[in-house]
């Protein structure tokens, strides 16, 4: 009886756990989708019944043409590559500035009054006004594209890291301090941690400025590039080909949006507790 | 003898928008080499407010703390603290919890040293479990381990086993005891259990409240292992409760 | 004079282009890398960027081109006045037909001087509002007369379609586009009323340096030119795969472009009227003789 | 004796507190002037020496001459006070669309997963590409450069308040629920109180990204606003106005920064605890 | 008697990464209307996660909790819990936190309700501080307060006086003992303390751990108010301690 009854629980147990990721399989999909396929069957018939103009929004079915078109000329992969490269080398650039900064003036009030102010300041200032003087200092390369992209990137970055810097548990720092951490272990083993989930919300909105970036960044002489792909189009009114533009950059932004978010539960299996709502 | 701890006048008050809290008024004591001290008192009335100013977490308006005759600002190397609520740290399993203070040991060596810890705790099965999962006596027992892991010369503990039973209560007293005697460590245990701190010390302070102040300080002659139904241990047991609380 | 020593020469010649909206000459040097191989022989290499607004001049002030092939000649007079160092070597293209004032079908518009009292989009500070200004002029209205509402030329298509202005002052190939759509027609083109015209410019220590090299460009853009002419059909095929329009739409839009080099003095007279006009209606703030301002600006000393 | 000790200490206690307060006021803008007026001397020092183009960065000096004429003249006060009636209309509806969706999605895992691809698509999508679909739906008025603003501010807010609420401490929530709290007092009594400083990084995120989307708003249709006088200038290459469209929106965004912030801690009094280390 | 709470048959178990904890294993008890449960066993028995089950803020595997015949799915009006750790809101006053659960009441009523239960939990000298001004022992009453403040039916309480010294404590039993014959209320106490749970309740659980299980009840047949040195009292613990812990 007693053995029968504990294979019971275990199957009972697997069953629940299949259960929730099943979830987070399929039904996730496809609650995800059901919204935005309801949006484009309406688009699509809209369309057909040419209650919208086909100059401002094309069908979506020939806007699938012109995606495949262009997928079978090879030139939406190498846009999509281009730009994706300048992204990542932002992308990193920024989070490598931006969180150092970010611990050191979350943890260092002093810090925080030198620099503050500078850094409240440009925070605010338009990507544009940038342009030139990143072409007077960098170039036309990729080095002043690539600059636009920091620029977009940082301060999400940035202000997340500090708020989760702050608003670590100080009694958890008083652990630390007690066990006679250096300044460094300090950071690596009790504030990072701590600001870790915060710290991923100012990435992934970093990263989202930085898909959002890319038209402006290839504004500065750019043959090549999602974002150069949009502006040419908008200047040869091809509606199509714009919907394209937005497509791609939504789905990979969605889908390295998604990466991102995955990596976060993978570092961070405590939080968890989180959903479960457990004691300590 | 020597006095390894020096407590030298201690003036604290807290002060807020709705008012000042006198927390400790003029407290002064030594604490001799390898001595077991504890500190007793009504809820409010500074004991733990003491034990982090000894820690060097709290600074005093007045006074100071000396270790070994220095001068001590802020936390040192020689002293481990066991705070009240066991502030694991949630991204940490029991066993790395535990290990949190250990430096210079190899891979091995932390190894060996958790499982004889995590066992004089109970949580020998627990090695994986994040601290979520924990009951509230198991975290108080993995902040415990954590704290004697790290090897001070003072171990400050602030109400330890006030979440345990009373079994497992008893058994982590003895333990603490041999590890007191079997390395000759400064002990301060704050409790508000005159019983507890009866069984386990050398002394006793005794504090009562607003403003904290050390009312009574008891030599406790006994010898280890104690007895609690001694008739001399009731007798000192009731003096206390009655002249003293 | 065969000793005479070897002129210096740049490593690289940093040149930036645009092909849009069909910039024939410079599509077919790309495409059958004409400069690489001329320049290559004498061991420079050159280096192209697409740019666009004001980004060209930037990058002109900046030194990181030395040519500009196609900049408009609004932003060339502009910069020049604000202190860029540049000069005009030759003209690289006249497009007015390829520039036009739309109006909605609905909008009751027939002429410029029913203008009086709509909204007309436009991209302030370009050609387009020189136009605007001079049409006005010509029928004797001011831009007091009209609602000038400012915005990037796709997006004043835009409004001129949905009919949230009432008339606009549209480029090729977005012009062509709108009036495809049945939604607005052509009122009149810029032909005539303003210069419409792009640039061949490059930085005027960058000439004085190598004026030979410069020589040698323009040459070899001629040598260009007379192939596409030559190939003409294979050009047009060439531009059409470029800009990913059908080649329908390239033939329609390519007579309206006239590629030939050279700035002659008509043009130049033109110039300087578009420079005191762009004083007149504050887009140049400083008060340079604008006389002096174009004699400095285009230099036909280059020219083949 | 003791009454005099007393008084010892409570003089004491008022000057520490006095000295934090001075530290607050001058010593603060002091330490935050200090790197700024530094770049400005240097810059100064360069530009009379010639070493910099005043084609790109124009002397302070002169950029100051520029700067009164426009004030004088009135011109300033317009382009900011006209931005600024976008920006706030941009930021309030921002967020009075994104707290409370935030909150939703940060509460009900269910209601995440329908949302979340469709937002994170979206939240990648280049302002640009928006235009002329604003265009097209809210015409060429203030609506479609208003929502320019708003699709700037949207994001921060909405992912800074799902996190607040997500790492909102079980515990707490557990405490609500077992006093049978309502949905809607669980959300005013324990969501957002203490998802409020996250909150508020996210409407600081957000109010940068309205200041930064001023350009890109007033692409539209615009003949006055900060934005438009940076697009003009940069169009006509007059450095000097373009620097005095971004101190102006620097400036007033710093302030704007700063408002926000001490809001924040106005409400949220038990925050320095965060800075005492306490316990609980 | 009308059984008010009835606990039928009620399996736990917690699976992790690492294993799986079988916290509960048929666990079937009642409580009459006003009566005084309590319970107790050694740290990491399930003492909390039953009474969390109770709560309603934890779903058993198996069984279900009836409250006054009706099955009750989630937590109640008619329930209210004092946790293990305070769970104060670091953004109330003390007198807001242990308003929390106060509903439908006027200002006044709220305002002479909390001028009562704060002196009842000695702090009426506290009413403006913020949780994080407050020591270990306040928190804890604070947080006893709001659970009372509450008037729920059946009262939850989780080792709500470990952190309180004997004195505290003492006087904190007594209010509970009286609150309790006054209201006719239902009580469940969760606790470490044999001495306690024998002092103050009229049934005592006594749990023993891996799995969970209820190992014996004890009635506890001493007329109110009680006396610990009574020999039958003595005898009683001693019998508890001795044969079932
Ligand atoms: N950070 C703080 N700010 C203001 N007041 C404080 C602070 N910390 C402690 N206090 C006050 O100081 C007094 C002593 O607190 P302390 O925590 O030392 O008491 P305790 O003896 O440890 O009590 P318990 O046994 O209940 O833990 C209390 O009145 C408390 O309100
Ligand atoms: N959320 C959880 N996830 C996994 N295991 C849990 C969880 N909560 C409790 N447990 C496990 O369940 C068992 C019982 O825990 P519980 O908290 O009920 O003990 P307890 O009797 O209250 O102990 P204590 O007296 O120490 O508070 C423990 O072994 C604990 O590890
Ligand atoms: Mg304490
Ligand atoms: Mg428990």
């Amino acid at each position: 009886m007693k053995g029968l009854k504990q294979i019971m629980t275990s199957i009972k147990s697997q069953t629940l756990k299949r259960n929730i990721s099943d979830i987070s399989l399929s039904g996730k999909i496809i609650r995800g989708l059901t919204f935005p396929i309801i949006v484009i069957a309406i688009w699509e018939v809209a369309a057909r019944q040419a209650i919208i103009d086909p100059y401002f929004l094309p069908s979506p079915s020939s806007i699938s043409y012109t995606y495949i078109d262009m997928l079978s000329s090879g030139l939406l992969q190498t846009h999509l590559l281009t730009s994706l490269q300048r992204l990542i080398y932002g992308f990193f650039i920024a989070a490598t500035i931006a969180i150092p900064i970010g611990i050191l003036v979350g943890k260092t009030r002093t810090f925080r009054h030198w620099v503050n102010p500078t850094l409240s300041f440009l925070q605010q200032i338009p990507p544009i006004a940038w342009i030139p003087i990143f072409i007077l200092w960098l170039g036309i390369d990729e080095a002043s594209k690539v600059a636009v992209i920091v620029y977009a990137a940082f301060f999400p970055i940035f202000l997340n890291t500090v708020q989760g810097v702050i608003s670590v548990d100080p009694k958890l720092i008083e652990v630390g301090r007690s066990f006679m951490l250096t300044p460094g272990e300090m950071i690596r083993r009790v504030y990072i941690p701590s600001a870790a989930m915060t710290i991923f919300v100012g990435l992934r909105l970093g990263l989202s400025n930085c898909w959002r970036a890319l038209v402006g960044a290839e504004l500065i002489a750019a043959s090549s590039g999602l974002g150069s792909l949009i502006m040419d189009a908008r200047n040869f009114s091809q509606a199509d080909r714009i919907f394209v533009g937005i497509f791609t950059i939504g789905v990979a932004g969605l889908l390295i949006d998604y990466l991102l978010r995955r990596i976060e539960s993978k570092l961070m299996p405590w939080k968890k507790m989180y959903q479960a709502g457990g004691q300590s | 003898m020597k006095s390894i701890l020096a407590v030298k006048n201690i003036n604290k008050t807290f002060y807020s928008d709705w008012g000042e809290v006198e927390a400790l008024r003029s407290i002064s004591f030594a604490c001799s080499k390898g001595e077991f001290i504890s500190i007793v008192g009504p809820s409010g009335c500074g004991k733990t407010t003491l034990l982090r100013i000894i820690a060097g977490l709290e600074n005093p308006n007045e006074g100071e703390i000396s270790i070994e005759g220095n001068h001590a600002k802020g936390p040192g190397n020689d002293r481990a603290v066991v705070f009240q609520d066991p502030r694991l740290f949630p991204w940490l399993t029991v066993e790395k919890n535990a290990a949190f203070g250990i430096q210079n040991l190899s891979k091995e060596e932390v190894k060996s040293k958790l499982d004889s810890i995590l066992k004089l705790v109970g949580l020998e099965n627990f090695r994986k479990a994040f601290p979520y999962e924990l009951s509230g006596g198991m975290a108080q027992r993995v902040a415990i381990a954590r704290a004697v892991a790290f090897k001070p010369k003072v171990l400050l503990m602030d109400e330890p086993f006030s979440a345990l039973d009373a079994q497992t209560r008893a058994r982590m007293q003895l333990e603490l005891v041999n590890l007191w005697q079997k390395t000759g460590k400064n002990i301060i245990l704050v409790t508000h259990d005159i019983n507890e701190a009866l069984l386990l010390s050398q002394k006793v302070l005794i504090m009562s409240s607003s403003p904290g102040t050390i009312k009574e300080t008891v030599e406790v002659p006994f010898s280890y292992p104690r007895d609690v139904d001694t008739t001399e241990f009731l007798r000192l047991k009731k003096h206390i409760t009655s002249n003293v609380f | 004079s065969a000793e005479v020593p070897e002129p210096e020469k740049p490593k690289v010649i940093n040149i930036s282009y645009s092909l849009r909206p069909i910039n024939v000459p410079t599509i077919v040097a790309l495409q059958k890398k004409i400069f690489e191989e001329e320049f290559a022989k004498a061991g420079i290499e050159i280096k192209w960027y697409e740019l666009e607004g004001p980004a060209t001049t930037e990058a002109l002030a900046a030194k990181s081109i030395d040519i500009a092939t196609s900049l408009n000649y609004v932003s060339a007079i502009i910069t020049k006045a604000n202190g860029n160092d540049i000069k005009i070597i030759s003209s690289y293209s006249k497009f007015p037909e390829a520039i036009g004032l739309l109006a909605g079908v609905d909008s009751g518009i027939s002429s410029v001087s029913d203008l009086k009292g709509k909204k007309v989009a436009l991209q302030k500070g370009t050609m387009l509002h020189e136009m605007l200004i001079r049409a006005l002029e010509n029928s004797n209205l001011s831009t007091d007369d009209v609602e000038v509402i400012n915005m990037p030329s796709p997006d004043a298509a835009n409004a001129l379609l949905q009919q949230h202005v009432d008339a606009a002052i549209l480029p090729d190939p977005i012009m062509a586009n709108v009036i495809s759509s049945q939604k607005a027609k052509l009122i009149i083109t810029a032909e005539d009323i303003i210069l419409g015209q792009a640039v061949v410019a490059a930085r005027t220590e960058f000439l004085t340096n190598y004026p030979e090299i410069v020589k040698r460009f323009l040459e070899v853009h001629n040598q260009t030119l007379d192939w596409a002419e030559n190939n003409m059909d294979e050009s047009l095929k060439m531009a059409s795969n470029v800009n990913e329009i059908n080649i329908k739409a390239v033939k329609m839009l390519s007579p309206k472009f006239d590629f030939s080099l050279g700035i002659d003095n008509d043009n130049i007279a033109m110039l300087k009227q578009s420079a005191s006009f762009l004083q007149d209606n504050d887009f140049i703030k400083v008060d340079a003789n604008t006389e002096t301002l174009i004699d400095n600006l285009v230099d036909t000393s280059f020219l083949p």
